[in-house]
């Protein structure tokens, strides 16, 4: 492979995130004519997971509402919440109120956590024309029937996405949409599997991108630019440099700033971590033929899924999917973080801190905001950390 | 804004028995502090003599069930209040912040996992151990608090999913496609309760059990009702913020007992002799006030007499509705003859009232505006809670600018007493009643002129 | 004979050390940094090859430290002057496993093994009424420079409590202790209590393992001493005035040390030092995060077109009609 | 002729007042706060007699206000300084329809009707509590008197932003910020945008009214009533008087029930004339 080859993939590579980039971190919300064809309208999900097939079924585009980063001033939402609830929902309330969000055909937030279910309260009241649905994901996947359950609640978003675009939405179309996300989620797996076997071929924040501009960008588009992705990093050709394998873990909602996501690139292989993990929720392809595709996708739900911190599960004790995501990326520490004023992100950052210290796998805490602009502290901390774990191997 | 209230709330008769000849004196806060002492006092054996104990929340729970198999009931949340009632609730959080917990988590949570640390026992004597907890997903901390005692005590963990209301507007009646489908699932989950339960205490399920304590609850519900329509009346017989705590611990600790009914039905006979005496919670009634939020239990009578300072009473608060899990429609009644399938739908809309009150407030809240009379609605942010507070401020805005009421907004926290200032909170209550003043009259600083007596126009 | 130099390039001073693999020191330099960092470091390591009497090319391996370890372009690593610091305060007091550093801005907490190497650090919440500043500014409002808060605090008989969690509370606490006749010298020691509790509580997060020291500007007040030595029932050890300006260097003289002696070990060649090329010098790796977001919204200036705005007005309008 | 006087003891200064029957102000006094609260009051009050050049007997009610209100043992009532500078500022700007004061410890706006009554008011809350600290940080940091903040910070040409609402975090942004090297001018305007953002959210919760006046000691930094009024979009009313207009605000109250409110107060004039 002559040098110039080599080099086109580098560049390549380069051209794709600076589409994501456009896509996914600077870009708005598309409006009417903007849309990819093909998609009559869209639908906006709060984290952490939201069934896409079925607005896709419908002609919406999905975009997953990940808060306002650290460039979005605050205008109207300080004055409709308190300081003491996390920026991600403080920004989306911002985005509601500035017009951001206008051109969405529906708002849609889960029962993840109490903050998260106000939404829907703060939408009714101030933008009651555009309206905002909570979509019930039990807290309890363990009872029999949880599928049932979870097959109603598809049901009955179908109807309502139904109505707003006017048309039934067919089994066959559903089934559709199911193939398409299968074949995006194993591209997104591939990814994983590539920062675990050769985590300098492609850093956290390269593959965060990547994952990010999926949240935009219709599934098609996404398939294409994951493949296209996927074929460049495979041909990067860059020196593995001397850094500790870490996990990173607490960016499941709240979405870290970039920047900290480079900082940690700078000086660790991030081998795993939970960030946009709604993305990423169902862990194996949905049954794509096998008769009803709802009941297909709200048993996947239940039976072939992630964990985190906001769904509780006792077939998943939090400290036992830690470990076996330890071991299966092979890290050699973990970086625990949480958003400020994140409830359940800071209970499990201290539990899984007890689980580390038990297991003698050291591990740096870390909170965030997504609105934070300062990173000096936080590299300090990191190098630090870094430090500690290769003078370990001195 | 006046409301007439032309007659005493009509009411629905409780088939309750009837009542003791000899008239006795009742006084709710002495009898319910004996009741509690008895409660905890029965607690204290549970684990020697093997009974089975539950942990569980006020809101959204299934001690029906729990109760048919004779389980002890532990409430946490009520424990964790009470540290803050006796005033030792600021050493648990410190112990539980050194072992790492954020200032940021809810404190009733670090109350408790101080105690569990510090191996100590509750100011009000032993608390068992859970053999179950039973939580729902009522509130998010509930799940995370429950996942403590999973890790410590190695027992299972039962999450009750009520799904609660989607969206704004959202009607459901009883019996329609929605809520079957919902009481379809909290009906799986119960039976999937009764299994557990069955492995734990090695009885079976006794469904004539269930009914009969469901009628009981029954007989609770209704008196409960009509004790919250007596506030209706001018001047408010109580204090929903100080005297209605009481009874909500009642309504939660006994719900389904031989001793809950009597109580409930002795309050309401007390409550209906008041009103008849024109007997008001405060001598000269000047303000009638809703309260939105939880009380701040380290300073529960400071922040009570603060407002009665001024003749503000708190007529009705949202805190009584979902603290109760949303049991205290007098349209939720169980259906006896159906004993589970009952309990399942009265429990999915009990649910969705409860957590509507939190989630969209504002829609029960005009009702409740103009159901109480109020001249005025004060809002209490808990520093440490997201369910209560994160669309609070959202809520004051809507209330005051869209319907005109006037509104105050205070904040402090649950049980931790570093997060109660007395003086920003006595200025910011004051500067309330001299606008509230102002606006009522332009006349020096007394009060309107309220006549005595039910009924009359405020 | 091995040489090892660690150079420590500080905000103020940057100084220089040169270890030969007796750990003996050969020589070392000190000099004030100014505004150019790049400069800083070559001029530091010109005097302390005079100061050795060595030439560059005798010095094997180069750790950098401090606020602008990035800068030396002749080494070959670097790392956190906490990284520094903590190897060597061990090689101060061996015992040492506890480190706790009061600066201005934050506390931090370290603990470290026997080889000096960092298992574990936390730095202090902010929420935490917890930083030298906060002490500086309720000296302010007691009217003492910060050097006599320690005597003055000493005096102290009964400590009042400065119980909040926030320093903006915990100063209006101050300020109300103040106004209510507290005396000065018990609202100092209540701060000092207060902020001491802050510390011992972020060392607990990190283990708390016995053989504590104290480094940083606070090992100058006894008060803050005396407070740390109750809170924790155990003697602090405290670096003679301070831990010495030289420290950071000798830290990274030190592990540059081990680090080669490591790697002579595994017969691995030396790394290309910074300056050369091939080098790929990580921070300055493509920065996605630099790229300026366009303004994908337009600044809402309040006016007819935002939403907020919008509902306001059809709701006054339909008032109007109804009233 | 009969005077009436208003005391406000804040958390780091007193301030009285003393007017007539007319409502003109006789009589000033400023104390910075060095002895306990028990003292300052009356040590305030005397020097505004003294100012007056009146005798404490010709005083027929006083009005006490502020943090301190309840030490003000000669006080005959006591009104919380959010209904005394509604009614101080309304009485200076009879047009102003909302009041904003960033004071030392909280920052309040106040939403008042044509009499001065307060409609509504909000305070921030403990996160963002403190604001007005912001600029002693700054001024610290800089080592340069407050007065001198304002100014500079108009020189400013691309500000740094302060996203934090937290006082101690924005602290050490502001040192991170010169440490960096950012201009002072620029991290200054940074500082002043942090506060009058936090103001603007404030005010918007009450309703942002036709026009607005801005009390306290921070409302004589020219640069902070610029942004504020750029922000709100509404003219900004201040006063040489902002220290007093508390204590001014407190007297009008002790006015109404010395001499009875303001229909009595015209027939009683026209009968003198």
């Amino acid at each position: 492979m002559s040098a110039e080859i080599a080099h086109d993939y580098e560049a390549s590579f380069t051209a794709i995130l600076e589409q994501c980039h456009t896509a996914a971190i600077d870009a708005g919300i598309p409006d009417s004519h903007s849309l990819p064809e093909g998609f009559s309208g869209t639908l906006g999900y709060f984290p952490v997971y939201f069934p896409d097939e079925i607005a896709h079924a419908a002609g919406l585009l999905s975009v997953n509402i990940l808060g306002g980063g650290n460039k979005l001033e605050m205008k109207h939402a300080d004055a409709r919440m308190g300081s003491f609830v996390c920026s991600i929902c403080r920004s989306t309330t911002e985005l509601g109120l500035n017009g951001t969000l206008q051109s969405l055909s529906a708002f849609v937030t889960h029962p993840i956590c109490d903050a998260a279910k106000h939404l829907a309260g703060i939408w009714s009241r101030n933008l009651p024309d555009q309206g905002a649905e909570i979509l019930y994901l039990p807290q309890n996947p363990n009872t029999p029937g949880a599928a049932r359950y979870v097959a109603a609640e598809y049901q009955r978003l179908r109807a309502e996405l139904a109505r707003k675009v006017g048309h039934p939405i067919s089994d066959a179309a559903i089934r559709a949409s199911t193939r398409l996300y299968n074949k995006k989620r194993r591209l997104m797996r591939d990814l994983y599997q590539i920062r675990r076997d050769e985590p300098w071929k492609l850093s956290c924040s390269e593959s965060y991108m990547l994952v990010r501009a999926g949240t935009r960008i219709s599934c098609e588009q996404h398939i294409e630019l994951l493949e296209q992705a996927l074929d460049a990093i495979r041909h990067r050709h860059i020196v593995a440099q001397d850094k500790p394998r870490v996990l990173f873990v607490g960016g499941f909602c709240e979405q870290p700033p970039l920047e900290m996501l480079e900082t940690i690139d700078d000086v660790c292989f991030v081998v795993d971590d939970d960030l946009l993990i709604g993305q990423r929720w169902l862990t194996e392809d949905v049954p794509e033929d096998a008769g009803d595709p709802v009941w297909a996708l709200a048993e996947s739900y239940i039976q072939r899924s992630n964990a985190s911190p906001v769904q509780h599960d006792e077939r998943k004790p939090k400290d036992q999917y830690l470990m076996a995501m330890l071991n299966a990326a092979k890290a050699d520490a973990v970086i625990l973080t949480a958003a400020k004023f994140c409830e359940p992100g800071l209970d499990d950052q201290l539990f899984w801190s007890k689980d580390l210290d038990e297991a003698g796998v050291q591990y740096l805490v870390l909170e965030f905001e997504e609105k934070m602009t300062s990173f000096e502290q936080m590299s300090m901390q990191v190098e630090t950390f870094a430090e500690s774990l290769l003078f370990a191997l001195a | 804004m006046t409301t007439a209230i032309a007659e005493v709330p009509s009411v629905r008769t409780s088939n309750a028995p009837a009542s003791q000849t000899m008239w006795t004196p009742f006084n709710a806060r002495d009898e319910g502090q004996r009741l509690f002492k008895e409660w905890y006092a029965s607690l204290e054996q549970a684990n020697e003599r093997k009974e089975p104990v539950a942990n569980v929340f006020v809101m959204g729970n299934a001690i029906e069930i729990l109760r048919s198999f004779d389980f002890h009931m532990v409430f946490p949340e009520i424990n964790s209040l009470q540290t803050g009632v006796r005033k030792t609730s600021a050493e648990f959080i410190r112990v539980s912040e050194d072992y790492g917990m954020s200032p940021d988590v809810c404190s009733y949570v670090k109350a408790d996992m101080g105690m569990m640390l510090k191996e100590e026992e509750h100011p009000t004597g032993k608390i068992p151990r859970p053999d179950i907890t039973v939580s729902s997903n009522m509130c998010g901390t509930f799940i995370k608090w429950a996942e403590i005692w999973e890790r410590r005590y190695k027992m299972p963990s039962f999450v009750l999913d009520l799904p609660g209301q989607r969206t704004s507007n959202w009607v459901v009646r009883p019996g329609d496609a929605q809520h079957s489908a919902d009481s379809r699932w909290v009906e799986d989950q119960f039976k999937d309760l009764i299994a557990k339960c069955e492995k734990i205490t090695g009885k079976r399920f006794d469904i004539d059990r269930l009914a009969e304590i469901q009628g009981r609850v029954n007989q609770m519900v209704i008196h409960w009702n009509n004790v919250m329509e007596l506030n209706r009346v001018c001047p408010a017989p109580y204090n929903a913020m100080l005297d209605g705590l009481t009874y909500i611990g009642i309504m939660n600790v006994y719900r389904g007992t031989v001793e809950g009914v009597e109580f409930m039905r002795r309050l309401e006979e007390d409550i209906r002799a008041k009103v008849a005496r024109g007997e008001g919670r405060v001598p000269e009634e000047r303000f009638r006030l809703l309260f939105s939020g939880t009380p701040c239990y380290v300073s529960m009578r400071r922040l009570v007499e603060l407002f009665e300072s001024w003749g503000g009473v708190f007529a009705y608060s949202d805190y009584l509705t979902f603290a109760a899990g949303g049991m205290d429609a007098a349209e939720l009644l169980y259906d006896t003859s159906r004993p589970l399938e009952s309990l399942a739908e009265v429990t999915a809309l009990a649910a969705q009232r409860g957590l509507s009150n939190q989630f969209f407030a504002h829609e029960r809240m005009e009702k409740q505006i103009h159901d109480y009379g109020v001249d005025g609605v004060v809002f209490h942010g808990i520093k440490s809670c997201r369910f209560v507070s994160a669309g609070m401020a959202d809520t004051r805005d809507y209330i005051s600018k869209r319907l005109g009421i006037p509104t105050l907004y205070i904040e402090s926290d649950l049980i931790d007493p570093r997060y109660w200032s007395d003086a920003q909170i006595k200025n910011r209550v004051d500067a309330f009643f001299e606008a509230l003043q102002q606006r009522v009259g332009a006349g020096p600083m007394r009060g309107r002129e309220v006549p005595t007596g039910t009924g009359g126009p405020l | 004979m091995l040489y090892v130099a660690g150079i420590d390039i500080g905000s103020t001073y940057s100084k220089a050390i040169v270890l030969n693999d007796k750990r003996e020191v050969v020589g070392s330099a000190v000099r004030r940094t100014g505004f150019k960092l790049g400069q800083a470091s070559e001029g530091v390591f010109d005097e302390l090859l005079k100061a050795c009497g060595l030439e560059r090319s005798q010095i094997n391996y180069v750790a950098a430290t401090g606020y602008g370890r990035f800068t030396v372009a002749y080494r070959h690593t670097q790392v956190t002057e906490l990284t520094a610091h903590a190897q060597a305060a061990v090689h101060l007091f061996p015992d040492t496993r506890t480190i706790l550093d009061i600066g201005g801005q934050d506390i931090k907490a370290i603990r470290v093994d026997e080889t000096g190497r960092v298992r574990a650090f936390r730095l202090n919440d902010k929420c935490a009424a917890g930083t030298g500043a906060f002490l500086e500014k309720t000296a302010r409002y007691l009217g003492l420079t910060t050097d006599d808060i320690g005597p003055y605090a000493m005096r102290s008989t009964k400590p009042v409590e400065v119980s909040s969690v926030c320093a903006v509370f915990a100063e209006s606490e101050v300020i109300n202790h103040l106004s209510n006749g507290i005396p000065a010298e018990d609202i100092m020691m209540g701060a000092m209590v207060a902020l001491g509790g802050r510390a011992v509580q972020l060392m607990r997060r990190v283990g708390l393992e016995p053989g504590f020291m104290l480094t940083g500007g606070m090992t100058r007040n006894v008060a803050m001493v005396d407070a740390l030595e109750k809170s924790l029932a155990a003697k602090l050890s405290v670096a003679p005035n301070g831990l010495g300006q030289l420290n950071g260097a000798y830290g990274a003289a030190f592990l540059g040390l081990r680090r080669i002696e490591k790697l002579q070990a595994e017969g691995k060649p030396i790394p290309p030092i910074a300056g050369q090329e091939g080098y790929v010098e990580t921070s300055s790796r493509r920065r996605w995060s630099a790229i300026p977001v366009r303004k994908s919204v337009e600044p809402c200036k309040l006016s007819a077109d935002c939403p907020a705005a919008v509902k306001q007005i059809v709701i006054q309008k339909i008032a109007a009609l109804v009233a | 002729m009969k005077y009436v006087a208003g005391v406000d003891v804040g958390s780091t200064q007193t301030k009285a007042v003393i007017i007539d029957r007319n409502r003109t102000i006789v009589g000033r006094a400023l104390l910075d706060m060095e002895t306990s609260m028990m003292t300052i009051a009356p040590d305030a009050f005397r020097a505004a007699l003294k100012n007056a050049d009146l005798t404490e007997d010709q005083i027929e009610y006083v009005t006490a206000t502020g943090y301190g209100r309840y030490n003000v043992t000669f006080g005959n009532e006591q009104v919380t300084e959010i209904s005394c500078h509604a009614r101080g500022a309304v009485h200076l700007f009879p047009q102003t329809r909302m009041v904003i004061d960033i004071g030392g410890q909280d920052t309040k706006a106040i939403r008042v009707g044509l009499e001065g009554q307060v409609e509504d008011f909000t305070m921030n809350d403990k996160c963002a509590a403190g604001t007005g600290r912001f600029l002693g940080a700054a001024s610290y940091a800089l080592e340069m008197p407050l007065s001198d903040l304002g100014p500079l910070s108009l020189k400013s040409t691309n500000p740094v932003r302060i996203t934090t609402t937290c006082t101690v975090f924005a602290e050490s942004e502001i040192i991170s910020h010169l440490a960096k090297g950012c201009l002072p001018e620029d991290v200054l305007m940074g500082v002043h945008h942090a506060i009058t953002s936090r103001c603007v959210s404030l005010a918007r919760r009450v309703g942002i009214e036709s026009e607005a006046t801005f009390t306290g000691g921070v409302s004589r930094n020219v640069a902070m009533v610029q942004l504020l009024s750029q922000q709100l979009g509404i003219p900004i009313n201040v006063s040489p008087d902002a220290h007093f207009i508390g204590a001014l605000g407190a007297a009008l109250f002790a006015h109404d029930r010395a001499f009875g409110n303001k229909q009595q107060i015209a027939a009683a004039v026209a009968e003198e004339a």
